[in-house]
């Protein structure tokens, strides 16, 4: 017993930078408690809205955004191509990988900042050569991270900390462009690396199903939404489906975004498309390709762009493009395992 | 019976995962070997992948390590700070990475290559999970094509750390003690480390692959255990679930 | 955005003992990581046994345990009356609201440490006279911590951390008899206490339903059970009922402790008796207000813990002994809200 | 129409729960007002609870704030982890607690009595939530008998922080700024804090109350609002749902 009320002794340390990247966004718990208490609504009231309304009222030119679901997987697409339509500009990014995301708002000239992981590739895919370019010419800056380090960096947003230690990025080049703060544990002596908080300006993200009032649940992985949803200053949620509220009380252990943490619902059935919502359907691989091919040429792009984003009226428009129910039945087939 | 590079890497890979034991992996060559040793040597080897799949029955290859393959009739379909926590808690045996370049350390860079951060000649994918899987999985295997310009002496960003400066290093970093690199199976040869230096010790060479060729495709001094062997070739049985189980389409083994 | 850069800097700071309480586990995270490596199995194989066995197996004189539920709710009774009945000595336990399985342990006289927050009242029932006893004599030493405090510092062991930041016990007569170290944020200097991350030697859950392996859902309220379940060295589980594996498989997001957490698993029907199980039985306020009034008289107090617990082979053996099938289908209905 | 303390001290917090706001509560008294709240002045008030229900449509008085009643048709089912980072995040606007003992910052003693932490005359329940609830809520009101054995200058255990020794010391101790003891509502009067000394301030005397009655039945001086009102008795409509709706069986009321 002796031996660990041992570990309590008072010790002089000190807290070192342990790289050279910018910290975009503020990690003060205690601002973050004000604004939380001041513009969280906790009015449950009917929030829901269009996606136009939302993105104009709730995202503005400069604000940092986080994104949910993984790269191409159930991401809020229908949001972000209205940023991209609205034309917002100097945008931050949260981008733990962040990949048709990432695609999407580059092209649409959205981003000028990012706390990086991974948003160059599309895993599997491949690359996006706009993407690269972007960061190679320094039309974007970056501080580098892990997904992990920028999972934790939700976290201790969504506990109400300023900071977590973590033990990522030791020792890399990784560390030396991020910024993170060289620590040790008050007990062990075990170093750490604190990495800030991070409370984004505005998350989105696309759930499975939400009541009007912002009730949501997720079917299948959390990635790292649970946490994203509760750092962020203001939040946007799309959903597959509104539900009445006693559906969500039918299952309470479902829910992992309460009302009170969001701003604004707006049903979008296929609201992942091209990406996977998993039990719905499957992502659309050869959509996919195309986006990346026409990357290849500024015109092709450019066309690409005007056919399914600029020259369709809302994210419907943009399904009708694509196929409208004949594909999308196929990419439900596919998540389904249904032969046809 | 024939195979290719990506076929041979991958059969060889699939051998090193024992039963019972736990590995994230990513997509593509590490989820294929990984799916492999399952269907043919560890039947309960557990696959989890960085976005919160743990333990699915995997229908196909994903395309996305985030993706609804990767929790299929899973055990749990948790998060991505679960999947790293349980990384950091001590968990995890293997991890599988690739990337652009490594040194004699199992240092590898999967960020960028130019020596200026702020203006890189080519920007990579970057970390995503790999610095986090390479600092606290125990054992980081590696699967990559051997050269002069991916093996070299000095990366240029470390990316993802391996023993980092040699011996202590990684403690001396702060790393969990104990964790570090373990194999990197190339196109030539599969390499350990050396337990008094932490440097690429080749322990097998492929059938028909000389020291020489080793040597002109490695742009460090590599150490050479005691007896090296040849690496066993892919087994009929191997190439044979491969190529019809595991990736039937190709998407992987047709890039070999 | 420079003005967040502005945050790194290097800073000399003095971590200080916060209280004068003792540190009853180990917060190392490389020890724990060593632990986890070399002791957890990995192996999904069956792990169904018999609650004497675990107890016997599983369980030594002296090590710390922590314990799932919350006071009268969702409890592993026939855990915690088997260690009576095997006469489990110097144990420590984490007492964040833990009353009727605390009284348990106490009755049992098998604990002689407590991290404590909430442990000698059954809430609106009343105190309980053992417990506060135990306490007030010094047969029992303790470190007084939170709920949240605790529930925290199962939280860095489940991250793998060896401390967590926290933001409660600041200031107070709590803190003071705590085992919590004062530090600062590395970034915003905002005022902390790190508690201790806490490895207990065993975690003891019941839960709803778990398959032969030891894959866990949980209907209802987690309480700190997620968190248990990762920091425990050695995890006991009992389960309403044992499921086949599909079960688990059809609803994966429902899962919260994988196999590779657990080294037994029992199935015990209306295993939290005398406590409430969500969905399944309220709790017997006859039997616990029996229980408290035993304790007023030494004599009444041995004859009802013959009765209940040394008298009886098993608990099964405890449940017919209070009604039966008839008593826990009053509780059902009570449950149900069914009118009889 | 006649009533009893507890009922009256009910019936005065229940006022003071505006709807549209989030309250963590305990079992008991807080409980009977919140649900007292929602059916007479503040349908939408977000009830919490700190073993993880969020919002139940609360079928009768929970016995814990971790039994099923806390989680019936609840909103979430969610953790103690999860209220209490809410809490500390800034979200929850009020909490309510009891305890032994009180002084004019409004620290409570729910601990111990006796000056020996080892060997305490009496060992109280102990903080539970109490401690983390009075330092991340926002406001914080308590519900407690007033006599001269309560309201001391000297409390023996400062369990949960109230302004602790005055101006700005929560702060210094590193608590949130902003937060802190709200009002104190007792079986005589209503009392809240004097803003520039943060001491306890009488702001209204319950009917039939002197000043005299509430001086002998406090252990330190209080301070006095300019004009100290008389508070409005409970009406008839709030004693009837506290005792037909909220507290049938009259567990709490029937203290009184």
């Amino acid at each position: 017993m002796a031996e660990f009320t041992k570990l309590l002794k008072e010790k002089n340390v000190t807290y070192r930078p342990g790289g050279c990247g910018k910290i975009y966004t503020d990690p003060d718990a205690d601002r973050a408690r004000l604004y939380f208490r001041d513009q969280k609504p906790r009015k449950m009231v009917e929030k829901t809205t269009t996606v136009s309304e939302a993105v104009k009222k709730l995202i503005n030119d400069g604000d940092y955004i986080g994104v949910g679901g993984f790269g191409a997987n159930r991401i809020p697409t229908a949001v972000l191509h209205e940023m991209v339509r609205q034309g917002k500009k100097n945008l931050g990014l949260a981008g733990h990988t962040a990949t048709h995301d990432f695609q999407i708002l580059v092209a649409g000239k959205c981003i000028d900042r990012c706390d990086i992981a991974y948003v160059v590739g599309l895993e599997a895919r491949g690359l996006s050569k706009i993407a690269r370019t972007a960061i190679e010419s320094g039309v974007i800056d970056t501080t580098e991270w892990t997904n992990a380090a920028l999972t934790w960096r939700y976290k201790a947003a969504a506990m109400g900390l300023s900071f977590m230690p973590v033990r990522c990025m030791l020792g890399t080049d990784t560390q030396k462009y991020s910024a993170a703060m060289e620590m040790e544990c008050p007990f062990t002596g075990i170093k750490y690396l604190a990495v800030p908080a991070l409370y984004p300006d505005v998350g989105i993200i696309h759930v499975h199903r939400a009541d009007v009032y912002g009730n949501c649940q997720i079917d299948g992985i959390m990635v790292a939404d649970s946490d994203l949803a509760r750092a962020a200053k203001r939040l946007i949620i799309t959903t597959e489906r509104l539900v009445p509220n006693l559906v969500i009380r039918r299952e309470p252990t479902k829910t992992v975004i309460p009302y009170y943490l969001v701003d604004a619902v707006i049903e979008v059935p296929f609201g992942s498309y091209p990406g996977n919502m998993a039990y719905e359907y499957f992502s659309d691989e050869d959509h996919l390709r195309d986006w990346l091919k026409a990357e290849n040429d500024p015109e092709d792009l450019a066309a690409f762009l005007q056919r399914n984003i600029y020259g369709v009226k809302d994210f419907n428009g943009y399904l009708d493009q694509i196929g409208g129910m004949a594909r999308l039945q196929e990419l439900r087939y596919q998540e389904n395992m249904v032969e046809k | 019976m024939d195979y290719n590079d990506m076929e041979l890497m991958i059969c060889l890979a699939s051998r090193y995962l024992e039963d019972d034991s736990i590995v994230v992996v990513g997509t593509g060559a590490p989820c294929a070997a990984a799916m492999l040793a399952q269907k043919l040597y560890s039947p309960r080897l557990m696959i989890m992948f960085e976005a919160g799949g743990i333990g699915p029955m995997l229908p196909s290859m994903p395309i996305s390590v985030g993706d609804s393959r990767t929790f299929y009739r899973a055990l749990a379909a948790s998060s991505m700070p679960e999947i790293m926590e349980t990384c950091q808690r001590g968990l995890v045996d293997y991890t599988f990475l690739g990337g652009a370049q490594i040194d004699q350390y199992g240092n590898i860079n999967s960020t960028m290559i130019g020596k200026d951060y702020k203006a890189p000649k080519v920007r990579l994918p970057g970390s995503g999970g790999a610095n986090d899987l390479g600092s606290l999985c125990w054992k980081t295997m590696m699967i990559t094509p051997q050269d002069q310009r991916r093996f070299t002496e000095k990366i240029d960003f470390v990316t993802t750390p391996g023993y980092l400066t040699g011996p202590g290093a990684r403690e001396e970093a702060g790393l969990p003690p104990g964790s570090g690199p373990y194999k990197v199976i190339t196109n030539l040869c599969v390499i350990g480390f050396d337990d008094q230096t932490k440097r690429m010790k080749v322990e097998s060479m492929h059938p028909g692959i000389t020291k020489e060729k080793i040597v002109e495709n490695t742009g460090f001094e590599l150490l050479w255990a005691e007896n090296v062997t040849v690496s066993d070739a892919p087994k009929e049985d191997e190439l044979n679930i491969l190529r019809n189980e595991v990736d039937p389409y190709r998407y992987i083994i047709g890039r070999g």
